[in-house]
């Protein structure tokens, strides 16, 4: 049955359409779920808001289960889903500078969008600055275009890579991302009585 | 200070109607009538060992009563089969095969110990449906070579067969490389006109050589 | 602590723990065991020697010959420009690259038909498309292309046809035998095992 | 400043709660589209239609900028443009309806100025738009819509991160504690 729109089940006309309603189911969670605020989001890195953890993984560990269910189902075929293609080294560079970024900017992109949207202004000038970003980058392209297109090992999955089947990857996942979560809340507890708390 | 919503009882509702949707899908999940019993590895490997050959001198035994642990049966459509079959075969056409009462059928055959031959016009037409039976786990199903024209022509003295090789596919009648760089002038001149294939005989051990 | 919480970790654990009693063939996007057999049964993938004689006379660029035989026998002869994947190779990866190039048609033939269409059945259940058996084979080849008859007498007028049509073919694989040691220097491309759906790229 | 005035009264959503939604967000996106949400490519393709409005032949000429000018399309026209058009409206609904929606506002660490705040953004900002071209996406196109179909470059972003994150935190922390 699924992917409805590349299975033409739904004419690829309505693309547009359901693009703006998935970014607004999308952006209304992130900003409900206090993504919009950049103190939210760094507190996982210093224990005191574990909030992007809790609603990250809750979410992969979610999409992961209901993407093995479904499946197994027939109502969606993995198969024909995009899978995000590995470039090895340029995406492991990529995620240290993201995370360098994340911890001074205390945004991501997706998170800036609603951040602007509820008036903060240090998410317009982290909006700035991935757009400078991404223009540098450009610019310097022919510096690193050989490093850019290194490493490329195809639409490479888990199974693929590390040998583990999704299904022990998403129990691995789960406990994991369940384990965290009860022993971020006590972190959390603790490292709180000692703060200041903060207002936003 | 930033404040969440302590309670999870959204939560844990949404969470049941995400495994209440999953339940439904268990219910409704329709069981696949078939699976690949063999991988795709598996498959090659069986077809390399040429298992499933029927040879043509092997369905005196089964004409004769003297073998009846094979039952045959006929892929070609009604029509053919009305024109003449072979005495005692079944007949269900290749379109019927995956009918629930013909595998119902299929599997009692194989549960009682039964080798079904599968035979049509030649063999190439039951090879495939063969192949399809063993992947999905019917691994007494078995291909008449020859087919039934071959059986037609030979009817009359099965045994004799066993002497020839001309039912088994697969061995080049030609020593390819010579007659396609002769320039084309040995061809039809030296050929007899009316030999369809030029049979050569060979000695039953060469059998292996068989593509089936 | 909310006791909610505590249901909660249970079931997600459980949900996840179920997947993994979830049995799912993994190991190439196969087609379903039904559609394979309607496939079978069907004559369309036979094509035969005339029809490959004349693609092959066209220098066909979407005609992709592929020998199942084994390597002893293609070395000592094959059809102009095939590629040999023994039936024994078919699911190596580099075999992998013949198959579901876009556009090209692949004719897989042997000494007869029977291995040909074999390795046509396992193609078909990876989900190859455009994919076809020569059918007779080799052996069909040589007494059709290499070896016409002529007609009879009484013959009717296609017939002749063909046999003139032949008779050049004939004459084409016969005096041009130094053309078919080139092997095919194509760029081969490698098919993709996902279909992707969009450019990704966020 | 009015932001640091009490005003506790809104709430979050449980993060469970938001975690679990947004997972059912990202099945319903494979489910209909086959691909996952993203944001920084809306960015990128911002990027290179200025660019190309800007100064075309430069453009033309750049060897990234010019691999999504190809098709002679805008390079705006595309699906994850759409999408962040809706996150940005998504968020404004959620701000509305949660009344969090007030006037342009720098929120900061009461420890450090507002000007720190702001120039810490543009950097991360800057360090972040470069991060999501080598890592072809960011936390949401890559990390979490990459991990959830078990794609290995999803999750090796993902990794990054926030060991990144981690390993960094301490030298950052006048920023945040």
């Amino acid at each position: 049955m699924g992917p409805l729109i590349p299975n033409g089940v739904i004419a690829s006309g309505w693309d547009f359409v359901i693009a703006i309603l998935i970014g607004l189911v999308f952006g209304f969670i992130l900003e409900a779920s206090g993504f919009s605020s950049s103190r939210n989001i760094a507190g996982v890195f210093y224990g005191y808001n574990f909030v992007v953890l809790r609603v990250f993984f809750t979410a992969v560990i979610v999409a992961n289960v209901g993407f093995l269910y479904l499946d197994y189902f027939g109502w969606l075929d993995l198969s024909k889903v995009y899978v995000l293609p590995t470039y090895f080294g340029p995406m492991l560079l990529g995620s240290i500078i993201m995370g360098l970024g994340f911890i001074i900017g205390g945004f991501c992109p997706g998170t800036t969008f609603t951040a602007i949207a509820i008036g903060k202004k240090d998410a317009l000038f982290f909006f700035i600055g991935i757009f400078i970003g991404i223009f540098l980058f450009g610019e310097g392209f022919p510096l690193y275009d050989k490093f850019y297109a290194s490493g490329y090992m195809g639409n490479a999955t888990i199974e693929d890579v590390l040998g583990i089947s999704a299904q022990w990857f998403t129990v691995i996942m789960t406990v994991v991302a369940l384990a965290s979560f009860w022993v971020t809340a006590e972190i959390e507890k603790k490292v709180r009585k000692n703060r200041k708390e903060y207002k936003f | 200070m930033h404040i969440h919503e302590t309670n999870p009882k959204k939560t844990l509702i949404t969470v049941l109607v995400f495994a209440l949707i999953i339940l439904a899908g268990f219910l409704t999940v329709k069981k696949p009538k078939f699976r690949y019993k063999k991988t795709l590895a598996e498959t090659v490997g069986m077809l390399e060992k040429k298992e499933g050959c029927f040879k043509p001198w092997q369905l005196v035994d089964v004409l004769s009563k003297v073998n009846n642990k094979v039952v045959l049966i006929d892929i070609r459509n009604k029509f053919e089969y009305g024109q003449g079959h072979i005495p005692g075969s079944e007949n269900i056409s290749a379109y019927d095969l995956t009918k629930d009462k013909n595998i119902k059928h299929l599997e009692e055959l194989k549960n009682n110990g039964m080798t079904v031959v599968l035979y049509g016009n030649d063999q190439l037409q039951a090879n495939g449906p063969c192949v399809w039976y063993r992947m999905v786990g019917f691994d007494n199903v078995k291909v008449l070579m020859g087919g039934y024209e071959y059986y037609k022509k030979h009817k009359d003295n099965l045994e004799a067969t066993k002497n020839l090789d001309d039912y088994i596919k697969e061995i080049p009648r030609y020593d390819f490389a010579k007659v396609a760089s002769s320039k084309g002038e040995v061809k039809t001149e030296n050929k007899p006109k009316k030999a369809k294939i030029k049979v050569r005989r060979r000695k039953k051990t060469a059998v292996a050589a068989g593509g089936c | 602590m909310n006791k909610n919480y505590i249901f909660l970790t249970i079931l997600m654990l459980a949900l996840a723990v179920g997947t993994l009693f979830l049995h799912k063939e993994k190991e190439y996007e196969q087609i379903k065991p039904e559609e394979l057999l309607w496939d079978i049964i069907q004559p369309t993938r036979y094509v035969t020697t005339d029809q490959v004689a004349k693609m092959i006379i066209a220098k066909d660029p979407t005609l992709e010959l592929v020998d199942v035989r084994d390597s002893k026998q293609f070395e000592k002869f094959s059809l102009p420009n095939a590629v040999n994947v023994p039936l024994s190779d078919i699911l190596k990866p580099e075999s992998q690259d013949y198959f579901g190039l876009p556009g090209v048609k692949v004719v897989f033939f042997s000494n007869d038909d029977i291995t040909a269409d074999q390795a046509w059945v396992i193609t078909k259940r990876m989900g190859y498309n455009d994919t076809y058996v020569m059918k007779g084979g080799l052996n069909c080849w040589i007494e059709t292309i290499i070896q016409p008859k002529e007609p009879e007498e009484t013959a009717p007028y296609t017939e002749f046809e063909k046999y003139q049509f032949r008779k050049g073919a004939q004459m084409y694989f016969t005096g041009a035998k130094v053309e078919s040691s080139a092997k095919k220097t194509e760029v081969k491309v490698r098919r993709r095992k996902k279909t992707s759906v969009a450019a990704g790229g966020c | 400043m009015s932001e640091h005035k009490n005003n506790g009264s809104t709430k979050y959503l449980n993060p469970y709660f938001g975690g679990v939604l947004l997972g059912l967000v990202l099945i319903a996106t494979f489910f209909i589209t086959g691909r996952g949400p993203g944001a920084s490519g809306a960015v990128k393709s911002l990027v290179v239609e200025t660019v190309d409005v800007v100064a075309p032949s430069h453009a033309e000429s750049n060897g990234y900028f010019s691999r999504f000018l190809a098709d002679g399309k805008s390079p705006l026209n595309s699906w994850l443009v759409f999408e962040s058009m809706g996150i940005f409206f998504g968020g404004l609904l959620s701000g509305v309806i949660f009344g969090r929606i007030k006037k342009f506002r720098v929120e900061h660490n009461p420890n450090i100025t507002s000007k720190t705040r702001l120039i810490a953004a543009l950097v991360g900002g800057m360090f972040f738009g470069i991060g999501t071209q080598f890592g072809r996406g960011c936390t949401s196109g890559a990390a979490m819509s990459g991990t959830a179909v078990f794609s290995f470059g999803g999750f090796l972003v993902m990794v990054g991160i926030f060991a990144t994150g981690y390993a960094l935190a301490w030298f950052f922390r006048k920023l945040w504690l």
